[in-house]
């Protein structure tokens, strides 16, 4: 059986498959069809400085292969984390990354902050700079690179735990900001977050979606999310957690080809809880199949043609 | 809660639209708690449509469970073209139940329009005792009789059977005591319309409703509504809204405030 | 029977469905499957000042309900257009909207200034600032607002005939160009162009498409191309012609619900030559069945919640 | 050039991973002009799959219309559900075809690789005589009987059917004279290694190809193969490529230049 372990920083995870912020809660549910302690990390829901209840409904709609969500980053907020998590993440076996999202940066620090004062064995942060649905999702600093740099610069003052930051596809040149992440110290960039899209009830003539816009995500973006993950895997020399669009492990050699040393599953975790389980089972296969003790020299590893 | 590889044990037009699918789910029949929960499924493998569809559970019989569906788009019309040993990837049971319904004193009323007639029906197979209505536009909607002497009434707005009416209009010629309770499942109109008139009455009422769903397990916070009287939190990560998926679909009138 | 006729500038259609450029050749093929008299509008290839062989194959690859293509802004070059393919659109019933592609202002100057020395029936131009394919294809203008503008302002001195620029969803704001383009001039915009991605073949690790990166379109995208519609739809006052993953008539429906005074058909035609005939019938029956004398009283009409 | 819901007649495997699927459909039928054209499929109105596969004709009967299909991916994968009486989306007919296969004094050698033996097969109906070389791994991959005597020759990699070895193996040990000609389709490599023999010897030879097709009727630009030896522009925008859709399939082996 093949070594699945990877490293980012100096955090060594057992495997590369991870699950998306937002699309697996706290990772404290769903235990009958999933054996978490299988799973490479769980990123947990984005988590603010105060609680939010987030938008109004309608809040998801499916599109041809993808879905949009605008669910406005409702969550239990930064004491509760601490206060209710922390403890239950103790005595789990998965290793948890805190993603956290802000408006200012004084409020991503407030939280990191609050987290870094207690004791607790989460192993980094994601830092959410693209959530494209709320006015405080963070996306002024995804789309530019001063801000982006600074960010980060803050933060990695205030953790040695692992810092990544979350890239935005929904920008003109994703590698300049991953740049200016790997500029201002972040351990790792995480790409992608979900493309802006639009949904329209022909019948009804209303929008899907109550905030007009959401986060377009599933299958449909997966060309996007490896284009966005392969420009960057050129661009800078930190390691790349890829996301989008992954169901199978196919498709998750796909995103380790084109640049990923780990991934994560988001949207496909809504049609199977357990699939990340069954794409780490699958990738084990593979890698039997294909004698490679490890997926290192994969990572980056399409061959293109110029 | 599972995921399973049902089959497909009948699947035939029932009425005018809607359809009657029977599963075998041995599974799933097996975690099942109540009237009121649901399963959610797909059609195939494909990820076109990659968002399950949650569907009542119309009727559980050992490892068979059934579902009454209307053709509303691609994927309840890709559920006609299943034919018997097919196989259909179902998620279940989800959801809470019903509750009280055979409570001593308890008088139900069941009410079910259009497919809300599903889980109604359901609920109906296990009161010991319960006055029931159905409504639809016309008569080629129903596929049950109007039966007043069973307590079966039926409904219909343009009168081509049972009542001419709605359910509204088939409920305010009832005798209701304090013991009354509703029970109702339909399209929002209508359960706004009951919550409205047992709020007036002051009549307890439990409604199913239905919520746009993203997995129906909790995890994407998709399927929230409104929630009043600062009921307790639950499984939404704030007290403003409560999960469908999860806190419901059944809830008090009294819970939730339709937006 | 409803009036299906639109104004865009001071040119009427007889209806709102086009078919989009490099997915309908140069609208002089295919007699057997279309009656090409009933489209709104034939959009052709982009044609550059000179002729070009385009890209290596691998040219195309499927997607989760999409395609990627490179095809490379492969053409016969505008002498040919002018010598081989105006005379037959003199004697075509269908309006005639040429494309062009360059890779400097002044190349897009050259090639419009070719074709206004020449008499010829074709009722305007859509400038290609958005071929994610090559480096010529004139991205470097349809992410920068100064150079749209100033391309917009220059062509507009070389025409009366409409004059359309084609936008780019590859940018962090594509109201910003579209706004740009109003400034400069142009009767109009369309969006949106494909979407950069990319496709890796998971058994032999190659890249699905030579240029490595391609444009994605199809169904996938009709989300973003929503989305890309009523956001410019809200910014300028010139019409918008929606493009992005239409394939019936509830898509086009929406596209105009958003903001699209007209549509244009794309990679739908790949798989059904005549479509564009097929979803123009649906929408007569649609605007029937509605009432509706017109699609104006539809134009950005869709309800949004905020 | 048609568009039709064809009728599935039959689809059966016939060999290893190999598939005849037998369609009704009288359009493309009748529109049908030789051995070398191919149609276009879909499965089913899903535009999850959006571009059309493209197949090679391997029969034409009256209205029947046969290919035979290797299982290579998801649509293949769903061509094989198709049952009796389901419908199929077909374009075609499309594409060039061989020629000269029945001209005087011309022999003609007709040679198919993996499922390159459809084209091949319906050729060696329309030849009113021709050596036919068909090979494959293994001999669970055949479905034809090796008859020399006939002059149908198998060749397995591993022996296991007919001649060990390839199809080349099989061509070596054949007496060419000038008035052969050979007629091959299959995988890249045997088709550069008939290239590279055909020029060696000086025999003519026609190589039906593939390419990834968009649209499979000259709109897309996306089937390009290189041309050789200046040949006069058809379809492609540039002399520099040759469209395998309209130009192709089928070429004389010094007009293209493999990848
Ligand atoms: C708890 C619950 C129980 C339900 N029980 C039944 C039932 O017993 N019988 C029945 O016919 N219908 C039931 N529905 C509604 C059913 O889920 C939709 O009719 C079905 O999803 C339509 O799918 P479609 O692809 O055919 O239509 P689409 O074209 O996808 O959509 C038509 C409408 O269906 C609804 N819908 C689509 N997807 C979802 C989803 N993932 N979650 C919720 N709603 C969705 C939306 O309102 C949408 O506008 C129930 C819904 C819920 C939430
Ligand atoms: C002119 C021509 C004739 C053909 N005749 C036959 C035949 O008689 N029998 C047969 O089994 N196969 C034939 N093929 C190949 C056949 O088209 C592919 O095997 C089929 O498309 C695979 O589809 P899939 O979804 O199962 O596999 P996928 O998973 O989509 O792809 C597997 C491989 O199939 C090829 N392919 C996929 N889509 C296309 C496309 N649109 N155009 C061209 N190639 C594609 C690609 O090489 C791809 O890597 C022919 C191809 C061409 C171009
Ligand atoms: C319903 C939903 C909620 C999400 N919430 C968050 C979030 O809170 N924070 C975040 O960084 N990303 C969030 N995401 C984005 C995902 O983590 C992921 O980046 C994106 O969905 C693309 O991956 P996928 O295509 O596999 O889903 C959310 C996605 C979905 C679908
Ligand atoms: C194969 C292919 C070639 C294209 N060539 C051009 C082109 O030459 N010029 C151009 O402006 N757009 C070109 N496009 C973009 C389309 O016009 C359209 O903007 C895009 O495909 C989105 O629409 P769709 O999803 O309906 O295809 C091309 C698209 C495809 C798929
Ligand atoms: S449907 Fe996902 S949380 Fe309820
Ligand atoms: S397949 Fe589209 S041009 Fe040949």
């Amino acid at each position: 059986m093949a070594d699945l372990s990877i490293k980012i920083g100096h955090t060594t995870f057992k495997n590369p498959i991870f699950v998306a912020s937002g699309t697996f809660g706290y990772g404290t549910d769903n235990p009958e069809l999933v054996d978490v302690s299988n799973i490479g990390a769980i990123v947990t829901k984005s988590i603010t400085l105060n609680p939010r209840e987030g938008n109004p409904p309608p809040r998801i709609v499916e599109t041809p292969s993808g879905m949009i969500n605008s669910i406005g980053l409702a969550n239990i907020g930064v004491e509760k984390y601490i206060s209710e998590l922390l403890p239950i993440y103790e005595v789990m076996d998965t290793p948890i990354i805190m993603n956290i999202a802000g408006s200012s940066i004084t409020e991503y620090i407030d939280v990191m902050k609050k987290v870094e004062a207690v004791s607790s064995n989460i192993v980094g942060y994601e830092i959410n700079i693209s959530c494209p649905n709320v006015k405080e999702g963070g996306m002024e600093f995804g789309v530019d690179c001063e801000m982006t740099e600074k960010l980060t610069r803050e933060l990695r003052n205030f953790t040695d735990r692992l810092l990544i930051m979350k890239l935005s596809p929904n920008v003109t040149d994703i590698t300049a900001i991953a740049k200016s992440s790997e500029n201002g110290g972040a351990d790792a960039v995480s790409a992608i977050n979900t493309v802006v899209g639009m949904s329209i009830d022909h019948k009804t003539k209303k929008s899907n979606i109550y905030t007009t816009y959401g986060g377009l995500s599933g299958p449909a973006i997966k060309p996007v999310g490896l284009a966005c993950v392969h420009k960057v895997f050129n661009a800078v020399k930190i390691p790349i957690i890829g996301i989008g669009g992954m169901v199978s492990s196919h498709d998750v050699i796909e995103y380790i080809l084109a640049g990923s040393c780990a991934v994560q599953i988001g949207t496909a975790n809504y049609r199977d809880p357990g699939i990340a389980e069954k794409i780490l089972n699958d990738l084990n296969d593979y890698l039997d199949e294909q004698n490679l003790n490890s997926i290192t020299s994969l990572i980056g590893a399409v061959k293109t043609y110029v | 809660m599972k995921i399973e590889q049902a089959i497909v044990l009948r699947n035939e037009q029932i009425a005018h639209g809607i359809w009657r699918m029977s599963l075998v789910a041995p599974d799933v029949a097996s975690a099942y708690v109540g009237p009121g929960q649901f399963i959610s499924l797909l059609t195939d493998d494909s990820w076109d449509h990659l968002v399950r569809r949650p569907m009542s559970i119309a009727k559980i019989n050992e490892d068979e469970v059934d579902i009454i569906y209307k053709i509303f788009g691609d994927v309840t019309d890709h559920f006609t073209k299943k034919c018997p040993g097919d196989s259909m990837n179902i998620l279940g049971p989800l959801g809470n139940v019903f509750t009280d319904y055979n409570s001593e004193f308890a008088e139900p009323i069941l009410i079910g329009g259009g497919v809300g007639l599903a889980p109604i029906l359901n609920l109906y197979d296990a009161c010991e005792k319960a006055v029931m209505i159905i409504g639809a536009r016309s008569a080629d909607e129903h596929f049950l009789n109007h039966k007043p002497d069973n307590s079966v009434y039926l409904t219909t707005d343009d009168g081509t059977a049972g009542i001419e009416g709605n359910v509204l209009t088939a409920l305010k010629n009832m005798n209701l005591s304090e013991n009354t309770i509703l029970f109702a499942c339909g399209p929002e109109p209508m359960l706004i319309a009951i919550q409205n008139y047992a709020d007036e009455y002051n009549i307890r009422a439990q409604l199913s409703v239905e919520s746009y769903m993203g997995c129906g397990v909790g995890l994407c916070q998709g399927c929230v509504i409104e929630r009043q009287n600062g009921q307790v939190m639950k499984h939404s990560y704030h007290e403003k809204y409560s999960l469908v998926c999860l806190d419901g679909p059944v809830y008090e009138c009294d819970e939730i405030i339709f937006g």
